[in-house]
């Protein structure tokens, strides 16, 4: 399970190597982020998990959309809202759960918990936007190198509130960094809606400092999907950023249980559901078989994880000791 | 009636708002129902839906409007949602508010807020969980001042609205929840209490009536009743009478009352919550020897966070953060091995 | 000539007061600015003045085109190259003239220099955009108070690339501050050409904010002053902010003595100098006139601040005792 | 051949940009022929052209920009145009930078320099004097470096480009343009000289060969040239020997050399240019007391700012500022009126 000696396989190429329809791949990926969360949900109500977590329940069309066209090497930055990113990135639901119940073999040894995380070229912050200019250093760092890797950055509408983002936007922007802004607008900011804390638009936010933009209105994996192959490939090839909003909506409470939206609002939007939508589509036998597949799973990467020992105190030790 | 921490602060800036039409409310997330991440503007957008302000996610943007409303006359309290945050605020603070009304020959006033929700021990990982206040004394025109739950919390941040200098106003997430201890007639509990004048009075208990100790623990904010405890079991345990002295305004930092203290102990233990470097220790033991190394029988301690990030998993928290025991042993190093030569009753 | 007591009159009362044509008078106020820089310098030259000071020509049409728009309790907020701004709001060059000069007598004392003063409702400070959401919240505070007032808030291409500027931008728009945004656009931030430090477009930077946004590309004060006529009668009337945009140029060095940009380029500008470019359209014996008195008023400025003693080390006290 | 502190550093970037290519320029106005506010990047866009990356005025925006460049293996050395602005990068340089390597369970590192020149005496005002290096000290995985003219500052700026730490590089405007004194098997000029191992080892400098004195300064960055000039005017005319140390990691800080010279001289004075509260004399004191209460023989003193902003007029600038006269004055107090015991000679 904690398979620390096989080589990295970034999205892409673990995508090629997937079988099944566009579709069902999509809606195992989908599955386990929300089977993943849920569970995790259900750990926190029934108090094995202290602290806190946000999920993304329903936008996970949003991660699987966008993260399998990236290829190995190609570096994710996330923020706090991580969970589906991650598990579109490295399908690794064992270390994730270790992570977030704060156990030594997590991601990062229980260290970050549900919103810094690492892993291979994956990363995650708690502090919106300060994660852009970041990004836009990987970027710029990898274009240095001449490695072809691009960036891909996540944030939501309400981050759109950071000034540093449009510090990050003008550099990318001027120095040509290979960079995919990803706006995932949830119509939230918290318990804050779009309107109290967004001005103008989004996409003419992203021109304005002459990055492309482009956006779509969408819970609908394959059409986000389709959305962002030709978006990353065109980052990829002209090494020039593009800021691609995603307009869609988050089912669930902002973290925990702190949701306080208007009911019929959030009902409504309950029909637009990625994961029923890309399943109405499917054989139902193959929606079970992948929905089975995935319950065993995850059933194991709990268990295994709720298996690990805390890490010891003893590791704490001064990052600045040179010694 | 009992109260905790977050009804008293809470209440507070009701009445104040009430009273006063110049009050404002800024910062993230404040509107009804939710009324702020942790609570303490709970109500206040209901009752007065204009003067609540819930703002985008721009911690430098809105202190930097609230400057502009202080300089105008009004009297904004800002909220930082945590007080992590305050380090994209820093430049507002320092090279703005602080600055004015100096530089400006005392033309101006900035009458600003700003409440840092600070503090761990909840899970929250290395960065919702920091006590950064430290970073943040010192600066030439910015007052510094931490609530605890003795006293009245309230009462406390009244001063600080009424306040003529821009101030930040230092809560912990912990002790939101913690019932607030009244100090009457020079008593809390078995503690003998003395306070200082002026508007943030820096609190002294004794469990021995002030006739001399064993050592002071001078400690603030969240780590205030985390020395009270310490204290009350040291006595218990161990019959030693140690001295609690709870400063208020963090900056400037009034000394008296610590080296008045240290004149009856002898020994200083300081403690905060943030990792210690240059911090509010630092500042306390250098004042105090400054001042009184004559006093100091022992080489002062200070209890303060592991210079390590603040891990998530509660395993890594709890060994990063001070706790009572950290205090007590502390204590125990400064007294030394030894009885000392004062002994009680 | 310390005046004090006096009650202040702002720049639109004291405009409508004062003789001659439109042309006249703008000049009049142009001769000011440039003249009172021109001597700042010789001064800093002789090495009578010392630290340093940024130098506005080239920009006075800027100055005298926006500020003469401006009411009494009107509130500037200028930044690091504010005497331009200062002498059209206050016509005080003797207190701006002392404050340079480090004298008690200054208009604040001395204590904050060239670029950091403040008198009646002027202010400006030599931190880059920080003044931007300052700006904001005076103009929200005059909005909350009923007063009526608009606040104008001077900033440089530069500073366009300051993040926070655009959380001010975002709330001015989301709130309805009445504010006006004057971004001067001289080309050049330091030693950096425009191109190399702002990317997409100024305007549209200003419009994806949903803040209403124009631009003026112009050295000429009459044109200016025509074109911010209707922009702040807007602002005052909506009060809804604007951002407005003088494409300009900065003819002289940075801050003293430090101009490296290409000679042709400067030399081209020059036939653009607002100043003479005015001229060019005055009666030639009334441009002489307003010169010389001009020149009267600056000889005397100059002359009593010289005069004036400096601040004493014992007027330093701490800004947080209560005492 | 003698050197000023701007040539050592300015050729330090040129051999590391031409030895390795992973070294890249970071700010703002850096392209020749400006070649930087201060010079100190002169000739590196010349030279260097693809890696000399003059930016917006994006503080923030570009220390993360730095930030990211070094988790991928390159070696950014950030200028911030005037230290002053260093506040716009706290949250970078908090949450982001010092936090990423333990955070990420040391998956990664950020070998990031970010130099920061700071101080007054030139006349720049309130918000381009300040030294606000006191309130990055003590931040978690922040390690924070002051050169001076002594040794070699190009040197230390070479340790601080190979440190794997993210790391604050402090400069001194004024010092810039001061020769740098060489230190030579032991000695500089008069002074005997000590030096600890590691990258940026802490000078300590005798004028009694370190047989004893009369007291001990601590001073860095632009304040140690003012203290080893006291030193000398004390020695001349009022026969005072003094040491003086010389840290140049200012965090994490070794004390070890400290409290040895005040071992020997049993007094200590401390120095720093911005103000005092909180700050790194506050550590220092703190450090020392905690270490060897017992080898001070009179009350530490601290040297620093006084605590209102920096005027611009130079009346205003001069008294605000410390110079060798509050050190001396500092030492004769710490000595007290009575001569020592010990005599030199
Ligand atoms: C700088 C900063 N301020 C405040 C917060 C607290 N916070 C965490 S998530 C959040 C809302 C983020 O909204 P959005 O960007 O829309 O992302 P979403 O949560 O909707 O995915 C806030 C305010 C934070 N993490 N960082
Ligand atoms: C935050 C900040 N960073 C850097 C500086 C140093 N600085 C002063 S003026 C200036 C250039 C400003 O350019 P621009 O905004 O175009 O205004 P201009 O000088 O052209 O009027 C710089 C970088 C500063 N004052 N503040
Ligand atoms: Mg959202
Ligand atoms: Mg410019």
């Amino acid at each position: 399970m904690d398979g620390g000696s096989s080589e990295f396989v970034g999205p892409r190429q673990r995508w090629l190597a997937s079988e099944g329809s566009t579709a069902e791949r999509l809606y195992g990926q989908m599955w386990l982020i929300r089977e993943f969360e849920e569970r995790l949900l259900s750990l926190f109500e029934e108090g094995v998990l202290t602290g806190t977590t946000h999920a993304c329940i329903g936008q996970e069309a949003d991660c699987v959309g966008v993260i399998n066209h990236l290829e190995t090497g190609d570096v994710i930055f996330s923020n706090h809202r991580c969970h589906g990113h991650f598990l579109a990135y490295a399908d690794r639901p064992e270390w994730l759960a270790a992570e977030i119940m704060g156990r030594g073999a997590g991601l990062v040894g229980g260290r970050g918990g549900s919103q810094h995380i690492c892993y291979e070229d994956f990363f995650s912050n708690g502090v919106q936007g300060g994660i852009v200019p970041v990004a836009t250093g990987i970027a710029m760092a990898e274009k240095a190198r001449g490695t072809g890797r691009i960036v891909c950055v996540f944030l939501g509408d309400g981050t759109l509130g950071q000034g540093v983002v449009y510090e990050a936007l003008n550099m990318a922007s001027l120095w040509s960094a290979p960079i995919l802004f990803v706006v995932e607008d949830n119509r939230w900011a918290q318990s804050t809606p779009v309107e109290k804390e967004l001005s103008g638009s989004m996409v003419a936010r992203g021109e304005a400092f002459g990055v492309a933009s482009s956006e779509i209105t969408s819970t609908d994996a394959e059409e986000i999907y389709g959305h962002f192959e030709g978006i990353v490939a065109a980052v990829r090839k002209t090494g020039r950023p593009h800021l691609g909003v995603i307009h869609t909506y988050r089912l669930c409470h902002h973290s925990k249980s702190d949701d306080m939206r208007p009911e019929e609002e959030v009902e409504a939007r309950r029909a637009l559901d990625p994961v029923p939508l890309l399943r109405s589509r499917l054989d139902e036998e193959r929606a079970s078989a992948i929905e089975a597949a995935v319950q065993k799973r995850l059933e194991e990467a709990f268990s295994w994880a709720l298996d690990q020992p805390h890490p010891a105190a003893e590791t704490l030790r001064d990052p600045l000791s040179t010694s | 009636m009992t109260s905790t921490v977050l009804r008293s602060l809470n209440q507070a800036l009701h009445s104040m708002m009430e009273e006063d039409d110049r009050v404002y409310m800024v910062g993230e997330d404040l509107l009804d129902p939710y009324g702020g991440a942790f609570k303490v503007t709970r109500g206040l957008s209901m009752a007065f839906p204009d003067r609540v302000w819930t703002t985008p996610i721009s911690e430098a943007g809105f202190v930097g409007v609230a400057t502009g409303m202080a300089l105008r006359g009004l009297r904004p309290v800002v909220e930082i949602m945590f007080g992590d945050f305050l380090t994209l605020a820093c430049d507002q603070l320092v090279n703005h508010a602080a600055k004015f009304s100096w530089m400006y020959a005392e033309k101006v006033e900035v009458p600003l807020v700003v409440r840092a929700p600070m503090g761990g021990r909840r899970g929250y990982g290395p960065t919702h969980s920091q006590s950064l206040e430290k970073h943040f004394l010192g600066v030439p025109g910015l007052a510094v001042v931490a609530v605890d739950p003795f006293g009245s919390p309230g009462d406390l941040l009244r001063q600080a609205v009424a306040d003529r200098r821009p101030l930040l106003f230092v809560e912990n997430k912990v002790m939101y929840a913690r019932r607030v201890r009244a100090v009457q007639a020079g008593r809390m509990g078995a503690f003998s209490v003395r306070e200082t004048a002026g508007p943030y009075p820096t609190l002294t208990l004794s469990l021995g009536e002030f006739l001399g100790g064993d050592a002071t623990v001078v400690a603030y904010g969240g780590m205030a009743e985390l020395a009270v405890e310490a204290a009350e079991e040291l006595l218990i345990e161990e019959e030693r009478v140690v001295e609690v002295v709870i400063p208020r305004q963090l900056h400037p930092l009034d000394v008296e009352p610590v080296v008045e203290s240290v004149g009856r102990t002898g020994r200083l233990v300081v403690c905060e919550e943030g990792s210690g470097a240059a911090g509010f220790g630092a500042e306390v033991v250098a004042a105090v020897s400054g001042r009184a190394l004559e006093a100091l029988q022992a080489a002062p301690r200070r209890v303060a966070a592991l210079p390590v990030p603040i891990g998530n998993a509660p395993t890594l928290e709890a060994a990063t953060l001070p706790g009572t025991g950290e205090i007590s042993s502390a204590v125990r190093a400064v007294i030394g091995p030894a009885r000392p030569l004062y002994s009680i009753g």
